[in-house]
């Protein structure tokens, strides 16, 4: 099951490219293919993989797919056919991007310039997605670690990792070019398909990469808690700070031009500093996530449930007397 | 004719198989995953509303006049973002809940609850 | 910096909860919180004043033009809004630190507060925004911090709760996430004020229709309207008290600003009220939202849970005031927003307050609260009575203006309806006040209350109370709340062809 | 000049795809998971360096074929890793060859050729 | 010459893709996944010279990469799956075969 939404996410990014969208099939590719597939397979781990084959409410089921499936297919008779040059779309507001964008914010990737320029706020609302997202997972994942925990674990990785011991040339070999690759696509995001939310993603895979062939307590000791806490707090304050900047030097929120003397030269400063706070933030989520995903299957998390239990009964305890 | 549509049939297609994987399925998982297809179709139908016949894609070059609208594209990286932050949530709740339960079988868990009631 | 205000009401609790989670400190997070919260309360105050003295205020993010950027539309709605929002917030958080002692693990604490910063934040862009996508993306914002905030509850139960609820609250997003890709294609613009110029052109085809369709089902999902509110109730009855307080007091009084923004900002009040029997529709949910709930809220024996039904219920009567489709009804419609945010609000601090002393709101452990909790018990009643519609509190005005916009239409037996919902809520309300004053305290054997139960402490009754004395003041000295819903209700009438 | 590197961009190309194809058969044919990985794993190497190759031959712009270059290695890297670490894991895990029944593994009993 | 490379490519897919619906066994299923990758990266080269825009080449690039990482992951993950998921139905007694074959 989990293989195969894999290999959805693989098609799905191929279909993008096809569609011309190449920065989607590029973040669809990390994301969909890379990290949510890793993320199900941690969790699969931990819960085993028992299915019930059963389906309940079949037929609620079916209503309703049936009722939604049919209200698009009747809203989708009067679209414009798919490819259509005179489609609404693709006349009032997209022109404008793709005439002037060079003129205005003179970067080459337009979907960069309506990311980080013209959309730019919506663009600190998908950091702060993120950020939520790993601090809803920090919420409710996170375990207190012990050292002596730490040293268990520690042996058993060791045996557990032995046999992988071509992999882990290889990969000592393969980070440092993955870390070119990911600064590569971070400061090339203007010129071609990527940019910060991509390159993040790909730094936070070698160092998933790292921490799964040589254990989390090796990659933690490189990479610990706080300092990813921190760093994807500071992403997300170096998106606001630019912005926060723009205006006490006299523009609106956001607003690059007045960054520096020169508007367009103020766009690409400001276009580098936010795409780098995305960055910063994307790939310390994803790796708080991969760790307090792993963290919890390796670490002990009975302690938690057993508070959870604990405090079940004291809840109960004054209404069952 | 008619055929000028079938790209968004594709997404309706996906879209019932997610709607109903989410609506159907007992497995927290599973659920999960169905919401991922869903949410992808919703992708798809943004990027199929951005193609332009014969454009290609939005980064200028020389020599080039018709390109694909950039706008959807824009959004739609946005919601893959969304996108994975909500299957992230997610999977960290079915964690928990498989850890307080011992399940993660929707029967199941209504059934333990309402023993508990 | 006056003219930075709309995007700042924003910006300022976005940017604090990562501050916020670099804090640590458990109490240096809550102040830092409080700071927060207090400042975007008095922004939302200027900005009322602002908005009424010198209308509609725009700001333009980026410095982009619209429809290439993206706006910030403040009118006298989302100010409105705002300041509801905003001032819940502040007031909640107040207790919240003695709150969370007893019902979120220790090294939680900070995260708590980061959230919950993240959930005001969410909810604050939704409102201030003038762009449709961009209302997709503050909504997210605040559902998964929602999500996380709900997961926090003690009870196991939580986690369920908070997966049914990300579960629907995602669909319900993708759901509006067509429907705004649907009204692009359509018209090429996602800029509010745009769309409602472009619509009108294109509101014959289907598409438009499926879009509209699509946005109304992902509201109500949100809305918990009643045929999909089956998260609700869970999701507020086992989330620790101070969320659910905020929750019940904001968020989905922000979907049915949703609702009301696109019906009628965008849409257009002819389109929205022609295309589909949406006045019939919404009408008929709304009565038996308020019966089925309010019955099922009888039933309950958890009293966090019954006030989750009873919001249900009130969620009925604020649609039922927006299926007028009348200036009355919608100045109804808002009034309730606002009153009820306050009971509501109320009510499930001072549940708080019982849980921190007593660990349950079970409806059996009420008995002879009325004596042990004298003060806590009395903030129930009157928000109980508020509640059930009891003149002198403000769930009398806004059913009077609920009631007598239903008669300035016509429909008699709705308002016949919506009075008998009334009684529907002085039996469940009736049935906590029995428990806590006719019963006397458990005493025997078991041994369960041997250490006397003392009233809750200061930190958490100020803030209800402040609340409480809201509910009367609103209730007796009604020129505030009317004048300016009365305002929001006019303009959106007006901006509608 | 052209002539003869579009020629031998076809060859490769072609070649590529024949082996694509015959991979992709194996993959299906073959009746064990070992037998299975070498038409994968044996086949899919060449193939995309045959095809990268290929490709690298049609564009003699510089950070192109640089890129192509960087892909292919990636493949050649990883490509036989995966497979070395895949056999291994099922191997470990208790998955055996299919071997005739003459051929056996002693103190292996086969019970399905 | 393309066209003809990329027919052969999403043939080979869709036969890949077919082994890793049959399966039958969980590493089969990752093979299958695991050539469906190696395919996509060539696929994406090659449509990026079809469409006329061989820049695109570093989505290739991406894909070679997470694809490596999510076959790792599988079988990272797969140490700690239990073994009796992988059903050995072709031979009873895995004892005393370790090294030896």
């Amino acid at each position: 099951m989990v293989m195969l939404s894999g290999i959805y996410g693989l098609l799905s990014a191929s279909f993008f490219v096809v569609m011309d969208a190449v920065d989607v099939a590029f973040t669809e590719a990390s994301v969909g293919a890379g990290i949510s597939t890793l993320l199900m397979l941690t969790t699969i781990t931990m819960v085993g993989r028992q299915e019930e084959t059963e389906r309940h409410k079949p037929i609620l089921a079916l209503v309703t797919v049936f009722i939604t499936g049919a209200l698009l297919v009747y809203g989708t008779l009067d679209m414009p056919y798919f490819g259509s040059k005179e489609a609404p779309a693709n006349l009032h507001v997209a022109p404008h991007f793709i005439n002037d964008s060079m003129k205005e914010v003179g970067v080459p990737n337009m979907v960069t310039a309506v990311l980080a320029s013209y959309r730019g706020f919506d663009t600190f609302g998908e950091v702060a997605v993120i950020f939520t997202a790993g601090v809803g997972v920090l919420a409710l994942l996170s375990v207190v670690r012990r050292p002596e925990d730490d040293a268990e674990i520690e042996a058993v990785n060791d045996s557990m990792h032995q046999q992988h011991l071509i992999l882990r040339v290889l990969i000592k070999i393969l980070i440092p070019f993955i870390f070119l690759f990911a600064f590569y696509v971070q400061f090339h995001g203007d010129y071609g398909p990527g940019g910060g939310f991509q390159a993040g993603v790909i730094f936070a895979a070698a160092i998933i990469l790292y921490a799964m062939l040589f254990g989390l307590s090796t990659a933690r000791r490189v990479i610990n808690q706080s300092l990813i806490q921190f760093l994807s707090a500071a992403g997300v304050l170096v998106y606001g700070c630019v912005g926060l900047v723009s205006i006490l030097s006299g523009g609106n929120f956001l607003d690059y031009n007045v960054l520096l003397s020169d508007p367009i030269s103020g766009q690409h400063l400001g276009i580098l500093l936010i795409e780098l706070g995305v960055g910063i933030t994307v790939a310390s989520v994803m790796i708080l996530i991969f760790f307090n995903f792993a963290g919890r299957k390796d670490g002990r998390p009975n302690d938690y449930c057993n508070q959870v239990n604990n405090s079940d009964i004291n809840i109960e305890t004054r209404g069952s007397k | 004719m008619i055929l000028g549509l079938y790209n968004y049939w594709v997404v309706v297609v996906l879209m019932m198989i997610g709607l109903y994987i989410v609506i159907a399925h007992g497995n927290l998982i599973k659920k999960i995953v169905g919401l991922n297809i869903f949410q992808t179709s919703v992708f798809i139908l943004y990027i199929s509303i951005a193609k332009v016949e014969g454009g290609t894609a939005p980064i200028l070059i020389d020599g080039v006049i018709q390109y694909s609208n950039p706008l959807p594209h824009v959004l739609i990286l946005t919601a893959i973002v969304v996108g994975i932050a909500t299957t992230a949530l997610g999977l960290a709740l079915t964690v928990r809940i498989k850890e307080a339960y011992g399940s993660i079988e929707e029967d199941e868990i209504q059934a333990k609850d309402n023993k508990e009631c | 910096m006056l003219t930075h205000l709309p995007v700042l009401q924003v910006i300022v609790p976005l940017m604090a909860a990562p501050l916020c989670l670099i804090l640590k400190r458990s109490i240096l997070a809550w102040l830092f919180a409080v700071m927060v919260s207090g400042i975007a309360f008095i922004i939302s105050i200027t900005l009322l004043q602002q908005v009424m003295t010198s209308g509609t205020l725009v700001y333009e993010l980026g410095g982009w033009h619209t429809p290439w950027g993206i706006e910030y539309r403040i009118d006298e709605l989302n100010a409105y809004l705002l300041l509801i929002i905003t001032g819940i917030s502040t007031t909640v958080l107040l207790a919240a630190h003695t709150s969370i002692q007893k019902e979120i693990p220790k090294d939680r604490h900070t995260i708590f507060y980061v959230l919950y910063l993240l959930s005001l934040a969410g909810m604050l862009g939704i409102v201030a925004t003038g762009d449709a996508f961009n209302v997709f993306v503050f909504l997210e914002i605040s559902s998964l911090s929602a999500y996380a905030l709900i997961s926090l509850g003690k009870d196991r139960r939580s986690l369920w709760a908070s997966y049914q609820y990300l579960i629907m609250g995602t669909i319900g997003a993708t759901f509006i996430l067509i429907s705004i890709g649907l009204m692009y294609q359509m018209t090429g613009t996602l800029n509010m004020k745009d769309l409602s110029e472009r619509l009108p052109e294109v509101a014959q085809t289907r598409t438009v229709f499926a879009a509209f369709a699509f946005f109304i089902v992902g509201v109500c999902l949100k809305l918990a309207l009643f045929p999909l509110h089956l998260w609700l109730p869970n999701a507020y009855a086992y989330a620790p008290s101070i969320v659910t307080a905020f929750f019940a007091a904001t968020s989905t009084k922000v979907a049915i600003y949703l609702l009301i923004r696109f019906t009628f900002s965008i849409f257009g009040l002819s389109f929205s009220f022609t295309t589909l029997p949406l006045q019939t529709l919404f009408l008929t949910l709304g009565l038996i939202g308020v019966f089925a709930a309010s019955i099922a809220a009888i039933y309950q024996t958890n009293v966090k849970q019954l006030f989750a039904y009873s919001s249900v219920a009130q969620i009925g009567y604020m649609i039922i005031g927006y299926s007028m489709s009348s200036a009355a009804g919608l100045t109804a419609t808002l009034l309730h927003l606002f009153n009820h945010a306050l009971m509501k609000g109320a009510l499930f601090m001072a549940l708080g307050a019982v849980m921190y002393r007593i660990g349950s709101t079970q409806l059996r452990d009420f008995q002879g609260l009325g004596r042990q909790m004298p003060v806590t018990m009395a903030a129930i009643v009157i928000g109980g009575l508020s509640l059930i519609g009891v003149p002198l509190t403000v769930g009398f005005i806004s059913k009077w203006y609920l009631v007598l916009a239903a008669v300035e239409n016509g429909w008699w037996p709705v308002a016949v309806f919506i009075l008998m919902g009334s009684l529907l809520a002085i039996v469940y309300v009736w049935r906590i006040v029995e428990m806590a004053y006719f019963n006397k305290p458990i005493v025997n054997g078991s041994d369960v209350r041997q250490e006397k139960i003392n009233e809750a402490p200061l930190s958490i009754l100020v803030p209800v109370w402040i609340l409480v004395a809201a509910n009367i003041y609103f209730g007796i000295d009604t020129r505030f709340s009317v004048q300016v819903a009365q305002a929001a209700s006019q303009s959106l009438f007006g901006v509608s062809p | 000049m052209d002539i003869v590197i579009n020629i031998g961009s076809s060859v490769c190309l072609l070649l590529g795809s024949f082996l694509c194809l015959t991979g992709g058969v194996g993959i299906l044919r073959f009746p064990d998971f070992y037998t299975r990985m070498h038409a994968a794993g044996v086949s899919d190497t060449l193939a995309a360096g045959l095809i990268l190759a290929g490709l690298m031959l049609q564009i003699p712009d510089g950070i192109v074929v640089l890129k192509l270059m960087m892909i292919l290695l990636m493949t050649l890297f990883i490509n036989p890793a995966a497979s070395h670490a895949l056999a291994q894991a099922a191997m470990r895990n208790g998955h055996m060859p299919v071997l005739k029944k003459n051929e056996n593994i002693e103190g292996v009993e086969q019970s399905n050729p | 010459m393309i066209i003809a490379a990329t027919l052969a490519i999403l043939v080979a897919m869709i036969l890949a893709i077919s082994r890793g619906i049959v399966g039958p066994t969980f590493y089969d299923r990752i093979l299958a996944v695991n050539m469906f990758g190696t395919k996509t990266v060539l696929l994406i080269s090659l449509l990026g010279f079809v469409m006329g825009r061989p820049e695109f080449l570093d989505i290739a690039m991406v894909y070679s990469l997470i694809n490596f990482v999510s076959v790792i992951g599988v079988l990272h993950f797969s140490d700690s799956f239990d073994t009796k998921y992988s059903q050995p139905n072709y031979i009873q007694d895995n004892e005393a075969s370790k090294e030896d074959s």
